[in-house]
Parts: C-alpha cells; sequence; structure tokens
C-alpha cells in the first residue's frame, strides 16, 4: 500500500520531467519492442470460488483463475503496463472513452491504462450488483455501486497513477485503472510481447510495471525508422 | 405576570440541578463502566503517570469549594464578605481550569496525546468532560456573584443550587482522580 | 362506528390467526439435532400467544360494540371486581408463561450456545468480510495455519491472511468459498471477522450467531439431512450485506472425503 | 433560577425564539411533522425498492444522482435510506412528538403551572434539538450522501470512516454529532419537565391529583434523563475514534477495503453495551407517553373512570424501572457470554407483566362504558390493538432459544414497528386530534378523521402482520433486495406489503389536509368540547400566554371523575369547587 503510494508519487516526478523533454514529430516512425518474462517460480494462479454469485459462477465453464500474476509460455508475463516514462512529448487528451467492463465477475481488461483527463466508462453486464470502489491515493477516491441494467460509471483522473481497484461485493474482483501522461503505452498479453509504435527518433526510458513484480525502467534511443527492442526480466518468488 | 410562588420558591433550581447531577452522574458511569470494560479485554493498556500537578490541582477545587461555603454562609446571614468569598471561589475555579490545561500540556510534552493509546484517551476524555461541566459551574457562580452585587437580598435559591452543582464537580473529580489513579 | 371497529379487529384477528395456523409461511424443516428444541419451543409460543392474541382482540372489540350502544339513560358499569383480578390475572398467566417458556427454552439455548461442543468434532475456521463468507479446512496436518491480517491479499485468493511462505503449517489449509460437511458429524466452528460485524444465519440448521471483530467465537451444531443450504448474513455489514452468502452442503462421507481431495489437490 | 416572563413583543421573541412552553411545544410539533414526512417517504422509496427492485423512481435520479442513477437505487443508497428513516422516526418523531412535542405544550398546564421552571432552557432544548436535525438532514447533501449503518451504528462499521463503504465517512460523523445534540436537546428537556412536575405543582395538584398523561411525561423524562446521559458519551467516544484516531470501539488487525485499519484493542461490543443501555429504555421513551396519552382520553371517551389508576401508574414506575435491565435482549448472538441470554432475559419478559396489566386495566376500562366515538376515541382504541399485536409478538424475540431462528429477521421489524412505531403513532394521532381544539382554538373534521383512522388502521394491519410470516419464513431484514434464489419466494408478500404501505402513505394526506383546513377553517372549539376533567380545559382555547389568565387554579380533584351519577353532567372537572360525589 505504501510503495504504491510512493509509486504514484514517483511516477508524477517523472511525468513533471517527461513534459519538458523534446517532442516526437508528427509521422515519427521509431518503435519499441520486447518481451516481459520472469525467472524464478511465480505464485501459483488458484481457481477462483464464485459459489457465492451464481449468475457468475454458471458463464465460467472452467473457474476463472487468479490475475495477480499471469503468466505464458516461456516464462512470459502478461498483464505488465509498459510505457513511456519520460523523453515523451506531452499528449492531447483523448477524448475517446476508454472501456472497463465487469462481466461474469471478472474485471475486463484486467488492467485499464488511461491518460491523464481521458474519460473512462465503466459498465456493468452481469445480473449482479457490482460496486466499484478504485482505491485510490492520489486522486480523489470514490465508491459507487452499481445495480444491474444501471448506466454506466463515468469515471476520469487528473494526476497519473497506478490505481487498485476492487469491488466490495465479490472480493476475488481486483483490477488496476493505469492513470499515464504518456499517450505510448502497451500491456504485454499472456505471451509477454509489447509495442510502442510510433516514436520520433530520441533517447526514452521505458518502464514496465507489474502490481506484484513492481517496477523496471531502461533507457533506449529510438532511431528514425526501424525497432528497438527491450527486454524486461522480472524475479518471481512462489509466495 | 409573575406569580407570588415562581418569584421566592428556591425548589425548581435545586431540583433541577439535582436531576442534572444524576444526568452527569450517568454520563461518569457510563464512561467508567466504557474504561472497565475496554481495559478488561485489551493488550493495547499501557499505564500513564498522571502529571503530578493534578494533586495540586485538586487542592485548588478543594479549596474553591471551602471558599463557596464559606460565602454562602455568610450571604445567608446576610454577614459582609460573602460576595468576596463568591470571587475567591470564581478564582479558585479558574485556577483549576488553568491547572488542568498545564496539565494536559505536560502530558503532550511527554508525546501523550489523545489517540497514543486507550489510558491516554480515557485520561483526555474524563478530564476534558469534567473541565466542561467545571466551566458551566464557572458560568454560573459569575451569574450568581452578578446578582448577588446587583441585589439587596442574595438569591438562596439559586445560591444553593448553584453550591450543590460545585460541590458535586469537586466530589467528581476526586471520583475522577481516584478510578485514574487505579485504572489508568 | 363502533360496530364497525369491532368488526374490522375480529376480521384482522381471524385472518391473521388463519394464516399464523396455517403455516402459509413457516420456517423451513429442520436440519440439525437442536433444532427440535427449538421448533417445540417456537410451537409452544405461538399457541400461547396466539390463544391471547385472539382473546384480548375478541375482549376489545366486544367491549368496544357494547360500549357503542347508544340508548338513552344507560350507566355506565363497573368491571366486576376492579382492577385487582385483573392484575392477579395477569401476574399468574403471564408469570407461569414465563417461567415455562424461561425453564424450557433456557435449556435449549444451553444445548446450542453452553454445552461444549464434542470432542470428535470436525473443526471448520470462518472468516466473514464484506461480503462474502470463506471456510477453512486444517488440510491434511490437522493444523490451522496463523493469520496475519497484513497478508490479506483478495486478489490473489489469500483471503485468510496465511503466510505460506515461513509458515508450513498454512501451506496445506483448504480455503474455499461453500461450508462443506459430512453428515450426522459434530461440526465445530471458529468465526472470526475481516473487517466489521457480520453474522451466521442457516434457517434450516435454526442456528445464527454474530461475528464480532477481534473475538473468535465457536459454535457447534450436527446436521442431518445432505442437501445444499444457504448461509446468509443478518448483522448489517456495509452496502453488500444483502448479498453476503454462502452454501452449506451437507454431504454423505464418501462424498466429503472425495471433496476434501478435489479441494487439497487445488491448493 | 425560577425564570419568569411577560407576554412577548416581536416576531422573534413570539414565534422563534420564544420562551413560553406552549409555543415550543408547537415547534417541537412541527418539527415532528416535517420529521415523519421525510421519514415516510424515505419508507416509500424502501418499499418501492424491495417491491422491484430493478424499477427506476420516477425523478429521484434527478434529486440523488448518485445514490440513485436514472432512478435505480444502489444498494448503498438504501441502506441509507433505511439509516435515516430509523434515526428520524425514532429520534425526530416518536421521541419529539409524544413526549417533547404534547409534553411540552400540556405538561405546565396540566400541574397548574403558568410555564415550565426553565423556560430559557426549555428554548435551548428545542433549538438544540432543530439544530441536531439539521445537521442529520445535512447528510443528504454530503459528497458520499447519508450513513449507512443503521440507526443502531455497530461499530466497527460505524467508527472506521470511509473504507468502510460510502456514507460512512462525513455522512456518519454527521449522524454521530447529530445524535450527541439530540442527546443535549432532550436532557434539557427532561430536566424542565421534572422540576415542573415537581415544584410548580399549583394549590391542591398533590402527585395522586396528576393526570395520567402527566404521570407518564414524568416517568419518560427520567429514563430519558439516564438514557441520553449514557448514549452522549458514546456518541463522544464514536466521533473521538472516527476523527481523532483513537480505539474505543476498534480493535486490531481489520482490513476494510484492502486497508489494514491503524486502530488497536477497541471493544465492538462496549458500543452495543451502551447503545443498547440507552436503546432500550428508548423504546420506553417512545411508547410511554402513548400509555398516558390513552390512559388521559380513554375515560374522557368512554365516559368512566380509568380501572385502576393507581395499578396504572404502578405500571408505569414498573416499567421505566425494568427498562433498565433489560438492553442485552438486543445483544443475545452478538457473542456476548452465553448466560447473560438467559439473565437478560427474565427481566425482558417480567416487563410483559406491566405492560399485560395496563392492557388489561384499558380493555377493563372499556367494558360497560357509554363510548363516544370520536377519532381521538378510535385511535386510542386502535393504540390498544396494535399494541396488544406488537406485544405479543415481542414473547418470541425475548426467547434467546427462539430468537436463535427470529433475530435478524423481519419477524422483529413487524414487532417493532407494532409496538413502538405504530403504536406511538397512533398514541399522536390521537393526541392530535383530543388536543387539537386546545393548541389552536379550532375543531378537526371528524368525519375526515374517522377515515384517516379506518384507513390508516386497516392498512398497518396489511404492512406490518405479514412481516412477521416473511420472518418466520426467514427473510432477513436490511436486505436492500432479494434478487437471488433465497427468499425470492417471499417476493410477492413484498409486493403486497409495498402496495399496502403506499396505500397507508396516501391516507396520510387526509390528515394532513384536515390539518391544515381545520387550523384555519375549523369550526371555533369551546373551552372544553370533549367534557374532559383535567385543567387545560378549564381554561380558554387557546389557553392565554400565562394558561390560567393570571388567577393559577386550585385542584379540588383528580383527574378521573367521570360517570358520576346523579347530577346532570357525568364528570367533575379537576379545578371544580364542588364535594366529592358518594362512592
Amino acid at each position: 500500500m505504501h510503495t504504491r503510494h510512493l509509486w504514484s508519487l514517483a511516477l508524477a516526478a517523472v511525468a513533471a520531467a517527461a513534459a519538458r523533454a523534446p517532442s516526437s514529430g508528427a509521422g515519427a516512425a521509431g518503435t519499441i519492442t520486447g518481451k516481459v518474462t520472469f525467472t524464478g517460480t511465480p505464485p501459483r494462479m488458484r481457481p477462483i470460488d464464485m459459489a457465492k454469485e451464481p449468475s457468475c459462477a454458471t458463464q465460467h465453464q472452467t473457474p476463472v483463475m487468479t490475475e495477480t500474476v499471469v503468466t505464458g509460455p516461456e516464462n512470459a508475463v502478461g498483464n505488465v503496463v509498459v510505457y513511456i516514462s519520460a523523453g515523451d512529448a506531452a499528449a492531447g487528451t483523448p477524448t475517446e472513452p476508454a472501456r472497463y467492463d465487469q462481466k461474469g465477475c471478472q474485471y475486463i481488461p484486467h488492467v485499464a491504462v488511461i491518460q491523464v483527463s481521458q474519460p473512462l466508462d465503466i459498465y456493468n453486464d452481469d445480473q449482479t450488483s457490482h460496486n466499484i470502489h478504485p482505491l485510490a491515493l492520489v486522486n480523489p477516491e470514490w465508491n459507487k455501486s452499481q445495480p444491474p441494467g444501471a448506466p454506466p460509471i463515468h469515471a476520469s483522473y487528473a494526476k497519473p497513477e497506478f490505481i487498485a481497484v476492487k469491488c466490495n461485493v465479490h472480493p476475488w474482483m481486483h483490477g488496476y485503472f493505469a492513470v499515464l501522461t504518456t499517450s505510448h503505452h502497451a500491456v504485454t498479453g499472456s505471451d509477454g510481447g509489447f509495442t510502442l509504435p510510433g516514436l520520433a527518433p530520441g533517447k526514452y526510458t521505458v518502464t514496465a510495471w507489474h502490481e506484484k513484480f513492481g517496477t523496471q525502467s531502461q533507457e533506449v534511443t529510438v532511431a528514425a525508422t526501424g525497432a528497438v527492442t527491450a527486454n524486461f526480466v522480472f524475479k518471481a518468488q512462489p509466495y | 405576570m409573575p406569580s407570588e410562588r415562581a418569584r421566592t420558591s428556591p425548589v425548581p433550581a435545586q431540583t433541577g440541578v439535582v436531576a442534572g447531577i444524576a444526568a452527569i452522574t450517568m454520563t461518569f458511569a457510563a464512561f467508567t463502566s466504557a474504561m472497565v470494560m475496554r481495559k478488561g479485554g485489551a493488550s493495547d493498556w499501557a499505564p500513564l503517570h498522571l502529571p503530578p500537578l493534578l494533586f495540586a490541582n485538586t487542592a485548588v477545587l478543594v479549596a474553591s469549594s471551602g471558599a463557596l461555603e464559606v460565602a454562602r454562609r455568610r450571604l445567608r446571614r446576610d454577614a459582609p464578605g460573602g460576595s468576596m468569598w463568591l470571587s475567591a471561589t470564581l478564582v479558585l475555579g479558574v485556577l483549576f481550569i488553568a491547572g488542568q490545561l498545564a496539565a494536559w500540556r505536560d502530558l503532550a510534552a511527554q508525546g501523550v496525546f489523545l489517540a497514543t493509546g486507550p489510558s491516554s484517551a480515557f485520561f483526555y476524555v474524563l478530564t476534558a468532560t469534567h473541565a466542561a461541566h467545571v466551566l458551566g459551574g464557572l458560568a454560573a457562580l459569575a451569574y450568581l456573584r452578578y446578582r448577588v452585587r446587583r441585589a439587596t437580598i442574595a438569591p438562596l435559591g439559586t445560591l444553593g443550587a448553584v453550591a450543590t452543582y460545585w460541590h458535586f464537580m469537586d466530589g467528581l473529580w476526586l471520583y475522577l482522580l481516584v478510578i485514574l489513579t487505579v485504572f489508568v | 362506528m363502533g360496530k364497525v371497529f369491532a368488526v374490522i379487529v375480529v376480521a384482522i384477528a381471524a385472518v391473521s390467526t388463519t394464516i399464523f395456523a396455517l403455516h402459509l409461511w413457516w420456517p423451513p424443516p429442520d436440519i440439525s439435532v437442536h433444532g427440535a428444541g427449538i421448533d417445540h419451543e417456537l410451537g409452544q409460543t405461538m399457541i400461547a400467544t396466539g390463544v391471547l392474541f385472539v382473546a384480548a382482540q375478541v375482549a376489545l372489540a366486544l367491549f368496544v360494540w357494547q360500549g357503542s350502544d347508544a340508548r338513552e339513560g344507560r350507566t355506565v358499569k363497573r368491571f366486576p371486581g376492579g382492577a385487582t383480578p385483573l392484575v392477579a390475572f395477569a401476574v399468574v398467566l403471564v408469570g407461569i408463561e414465563i417461567l415455562a417458556l424461561t425453564f424450557v427454552g433456557s435449556k435449549v439455548w444451553a444445548n446450542i450456545y453452553i454445552a461444549p461442543p464434542d470432542s470428535g468434532a470436525l473443526h471448520i475456521d470462518v472468516q466473514a468480510e464484506q461480503f462474502a463468507f470463506y471456510f477453512r479446512h486444517p488440510g491434511a496436518d490437522a493444523r490451522f495455519g496463523g493469520l496475519h491480517p497484513d497478508l490479506i491479499d483478495d486478489g490473489s485468493g489469500n483471503f485468510f491472511g496465511l503466510d505460506p511462505a515461513n509458515d508450513t503449517t498454512a501451506r496445506d489449509d483448504i480455503v474455499s468459498s461453500s461450508l462443506v460437511i459430512p453428515v450426522n458429524r459434530p461440526i465445530l466452528l471458529t468465526l472470526h471477522a475481516k473487517d466489521v460485524g457480520h453474522s451466521f444465519y442457516v434457517p434450516d440448521l435454526r442456528l445464527q450467531q454474530d461475528f464480532v471483530p477481534g473475538l473468535v467465537i465457536p459454535l457447534h451444531f450436527t446436521a442431518t439431512r445432505t442437501g445444499k443450504y444457504e448461509i446468509v448474513c443478518t448483522q448489517l455489514c456495509g452496502l453488500g450485506h444483502h448479498t453476503m452468502r454462502a452454501f452449506l452442503e451437507v454431504m454423505t462421507p464418501d462424498q466429503y472425503d472425495q471433496w476434501l481431495k478435489t479441494q487439497a489437490a487445488q491448493q | 433560577m425560577p425564570d419568569t416572563h411577560g407576554a412577548p413583543q416581536g416576531f422573534l421573541r413570539q414565534y422563534v425564539f420564544s420562551l413560553d412552553h406552549k409555543v415550543i411545544g408547537k415547534q417541537y410539533l412541527g418539527l415532528a411533522l416535517v420529521a415523519v414526512c421525510t421519514g415516510m417517504v424515505l419508507s416509500w422509496l424502501m418499499r418501492w425498492h424491495l417491491g422491484w427492485p430493478s424499477a427506476a423512481v420516477p425523478g429521484l435520479g434527478a434529486v440523488s444522482p448518485t445514490g440513485a442513477p436514472s432512478g435505480m437505487i444502489t444498494p448503498e443508497y438504501y441502506l441509507s435510506l433505511m439509516t435515516m428513516h430509523g434515526t428520524i422516526m425514532v429520534f425526530f418523531v416518536l421521541t419529539t412528538a409524544p413526549f417533547a412535542g404534547f409534553g411540552n405544550f400540556l405538561l405546565p398546564i396540566h400541574v397548574g403551572a403558568e410555564d415550565m421552571a426553565f423556560p430559557r432552557f426549555n428554548m435551548m432544548s428545542f433549538w438544540v434539538t432543530f439544530l441536531a436535525f439539521a445537521v442529520l438532514v445535512s447528510a443528504f447533501f454530503v459528497h458520499d450522501g447519508p450513513p449507512i449503518s443503521g440507526w443502531t451504528a455497530y461499530a466497527p462499521l460505524s467508527a472506521v470512516g470511509k473504507d468502510a463503504g460510502p456514507g460512512q465517512g462525513m455522512g456518519q460523523t454527521l449522524w454521530a454529532v447529530s445524535i450527541g445534540l439530540f442527546c443535549v436537546g432532550q436532557l434539557l428537556g427532561a430536566l424542565n419537565f421534572i422540576a415542573t412536575t415537581l415544584d410548580l405543582r399549583t394549590k391542591g395538584m398533590s402527585l395522586a391529583r396528576l393526570p395520567y398523561a402527566t404521570w407518564a411525561w414524568f416517568i419518560t423524562s427520567v429514563i430519558g434523563l439516564i438514557a441520553f446521559s449514557v448514549l452522549l458519551p458514546a456518541c463522544i467516544l464514536l466521533i473521538l475514534d472516527r476523527v481523532a484516531g483513537t480505539s474505543f470501539f476498534v480493535p486490531a488487525g481489520l482490513v476494510i477495503s484492502d486497508r489494514l485499519q491503524p486502530h488497536a484493542g477497541g471493544s465492538p461490543l462496549l458500543w452495543q453495551h451502551l447503545f443498547w443501555f440507552f436503546g432500550h429504555p428508548e423504546v420506553y421513551i417512545a411508547i410511554l407517553p402513548g400509555f398516558g396519552i390513552v390512559s388521559h382520553i380513554l375515560p374522557a371517551v368512554a365516559r368512566k373512570p380509568l380501572l385502576g389508576p393507581k395499578v396504572f401508574i404502578a405500571c408505569l414506575v414498573t416499567i421505566g424501572f425494568l427498562s433498565y435491565t433489560v438492553w442485552g435482549h438486543h445483544m443475545f448472538l452478538s457473542g456476548m457470554n452465553p448466560f447473560s441470554a438467559t439473565l437478560f432475559s427474565v427481566p425482558t419478559l417480567i416487563i410483559t407483566i406491566p405492560a399485560t396489566v395496563a392492557t388489561l386495566l384499558w380493555i377493563g376500562t372499556l367494558y360497560g362504558s357509554k363510548l363516544r366515538f370520536n377519532t381521538a376515541a378510535l385511535f386510542c382504541l386502535g393504540f390498544i390493538s396494535v399494541f396488544v399485536s406488537g406485544g405479543l409478538s415481542g414473547f418470541f424475540l425475548a426467547q434467546p432459544s427462539v430468537d436463535v431462528y427470529l433475530h435478524g429477521t423481519y419477524f422483529v421489524v413487524g414487532h417493532f414497528h407494532f409496538v413502538m412505531g405504530v403504536a406511538a403513532m397512533f398514541g399522536i394521532f390521537a393526541a392530535t386530534y383530543f388536543w387539537f381544539p386546545k393548541m389552536f382554538g379550532r375543531m378537526m373534521n371528524e368525519t375526515l378523521g374517522k377515515w384517516h383512522f379506518i384507513l390508516t388502521f386497516i392498512g398497518v394491519y396489511c404492512v406490518f402482520m405479514p412481516m412477521h410470516f416473511l420472518g418466520l419464513a426467514g427473510d432477513v431484514r436490511r436486505y436492500s433486495a432479494f434478487t437471488d434464489d433465497y427468499m425470492k419466494g417471499s417476493l410477492p408478500l413484498h409486493r403486497f406489503i409495498t402496495v399496502a404501505a403506499l396505500f397507508t402513505g396516501a391516507a396520510q394526506l387526509l390528515f394532513l389536509y384536515n390539518l391544515v383546513r381545520s387550523r384555519f377553517r375549523g369550526p371555533l372549539a369551546p373551552a372544553n368540547p370533549w367534557d374532559a376533567t383535567s385543567l387545560e380545559w378549564s381554561t380558554a382555547s387557546p389557553p392565554p400566554h400565562d394558561n390560567f389568565g393570571g388567577q393559577p387554579p386550585t385542584v379540588f380533584h383528580g383527574p378521573n371523575e367521570y360517570g358520576v351519577a346523579g347530577r346532570s353532567g357525568d364528570y367533575i372537572m379537576q379545578a371544580s369547587p364542588e364535594p366529592e360525589p358518594a362512592a
């Protein structure tokens, strides 16, 4: 909890630095690609027992697994947010709302990446009441219920922060809002791969954030064309 | 038009004070039982060293009760000096409050605050609630002194009621001192 | 007007009593060893209060009906014997009822809450939280791992705050969201709350007990019928109070053993 | 400080910051009227949601966009409605109207005084209560909305702040402040009632000659004096836990909304003990004035003396005393030592004896009576019927072994709504129809009144009797919706209750209309329209500023001289100097 708080502060500092960095020009074509992997033994994910909520349990043929650490073949790590933390130009605020779904008593996507001030619409697709409680520390915290059939909840955040999201009604439901200042970001799938396209030539700091493993950063220089590779390796422990 | 009865009867004020005392007794009984229950099940109860100043304050409050008793007897006999002794009561009462404030500052300087632990919490709550009631008594004393200065005849009914209240504050403080010594 | 009132009162009494007597709404069939005592007590109270209810409402209606007689020159009548027989009646009747109910009832109560659990009872740890119940079997080592509130992590399924990294007894604890028990075997639950007050209520079991944060409260029972029943929270615990529930699954011993094996493999 | 004051000059002194107990009584009743309308609208919203959980309430979305987006009531909004309904009804209606309202208006007149003993305290009492109400209602307008922890505000849900849910931040703090203020207001009122009854009785008004309503107000004020002075410290401790970081009620190691709470060692049961030590006597604070009002009105409408007046007073005193020994019956299943359940069960059952006796005295009074069926009489009769129904269901809950099954179900809701909600409301209605002519100098419309009674009487039985059925079937109270399989079978009955509640609520419009119309258009009232005996009927309607026009009455009789044979009128007024009739 405490570390998360420090994190948000660090992120804010980095974001401030980014605002002063040279801007990426129009028509930039540089790309950063890479893969996020782990070493060691990651914690085993457990099946989620949704017996309490039959309307959700019946939606899943096989039990849903917890999503704290999602791994793939060849030690790939999913749900890692990779983004430019320094060197990027200040981006305009997208007006297109991002979408966050509650479906089958799961958050889809598990991590929603939005930009500062970008609208976020939260939908309840289930036949049961959900409750969205983003545990923000830098931004204002709120806690609202959404009965089935209720209109989407509109949210947005003014400051960069990784915000844990929980549903008070269904204790297993956990997700994240990653509020970033940059428009260059990606979330790894279970293959661990990511691509950050459209970067102007220059020096960047690329950061990878994972809810359990923490963050790593590296400096990357992007040429006028072509792709640069940046891989991240996290150390995992079974418990 | 005030009736004859209402002008002379000293009784309602006295009844009111007795009823008020009953209520205050219940309030402090509730605090006390809360303290006993809270301490009973707790592993986090750290004993508190009472500031020695409290004992000096106790002496001041007892003295103020004595001064009020002198004032009451003089006023009842229409003897001179009643008003002065009333003033003395008032001064001693203010001194008590000042002493309590000093005791709190003393504790705070040692790093003992309201939320430090259950014992300090009860200490502050009990002493502050008592002090609030003493302040009410001081207001009544000031009003009484004003009436005595203004009127040729002392308002004996009010005097009796205020004296009962003030002595009760005195007794209440002695009770608090005992339970603070024993429990906190 | 008086006659209208009298008719309404009698009609209300008749309809209410009929609905109670027909058991149109009634507790579900009892599935516990101790429940028969509660049902008996409930039935006795129902009869006793039912008689008093009908008697009082009918007397009220009758006297009001008579009192509405508007003929001139009628003088009022005193209640025969004055207040004394009424007081004696109330003290004796209600007194006997109190004695009987307390005597019988306290035995039933003692049977549930004061009697110690069977020494061979199956011990299951129960945690209530906003807004779910989680149940824990000790696993192969028959020992529960210690609880560490700072390690609680609902998102990765560590609802109890176990410390498998350092505490080997915690590694085989079986955590489930349903209370699965074998039939006809004494069960001992220990109830503790993670956050605020909750309550454990199974109507079919005739069992209800609050969870009090900071306390571990034992509760024991024996279920006598297999099946799936609902466990609900009856102590206001926050916005999701009405969704806080779990299932009680009473199984045959064979089914239970099988379930335990499956669960152990998943932990 | 016996305060005296002449007739006031100016609008503010006359109607707002008045020292006149009659104005203060009316102010309390006005506050209660606003509160009861608020509380009832909240209950309609709750009932709507319970009957049709997914149907939007027209217009609510605009009033409460967060709590009810597009008019759909969220679970936390439902709990807010419930908390505010309970708090408003228990404190600001059932305590203010029958006790502070009618008591203030009538008690000094009943004892033959020109005002309360401490008129300034009396004025403060009302304005502090008003402030308490304003603070409570302001919780509707703060960021997260009103609190959701019920009128009992069990810790730690009420003590840990916003992590416990929406409304548990500022809303819950406002709740605690409001209730603390309310305690102060009622303590000031209780002091006044006690001193006035004991010290300001006019010549000849011995305690034995006090009207029964005044006895009830006096005993209620003694109960209130003790009860509110325990709730006040409890509220102070709760506020400190919430805002100052102390741990009176919050134990260590609680994780709420994924956050480890910074408290240690507190005891949640401590709050329950303090609260119910107040809370159970509070039930009697709500109902005993109703006892007094019924016993006061019944002889006047039955035209015969109350049966066993001394026994009745003894019942009141016994109930008042026993009310302090039974609080644990709210906590049978809360983790107390199980032995104490039996300990608390016995006095709980014993307290039914004086209540039974009182009921039998009323029914016995009706025997052989010549009832005058005015609206006040009907509401007294309704009171008896409803009190019997609610009282008997208490027998179930008083036994720990039956409470095991029924605790926390709708059975409890049905029980306390009958016995302290509806019964007390019927007392208030009876008092309103009976004393309205005295208060405003005009008669209320009897035809409207009788329709109001019949519809309300049938309505409340349709609302609260089925709740007992629900409870027997295991329906849990305080659930915002029964959307899952559990208790789905009870939905039709819930809908029936909802319709009945809306119907009963609509019937109250008759009362409101009657009240407003009679206030301005009703026929002028004579001094003693009901041929009643107590002192208020000896003075003008409405009474002059000093109640008796400068001449305090002398009392020659008790209040019970009805059905006197062998003379033109069948009653003797308390202030009438004629001799006692031969027995």
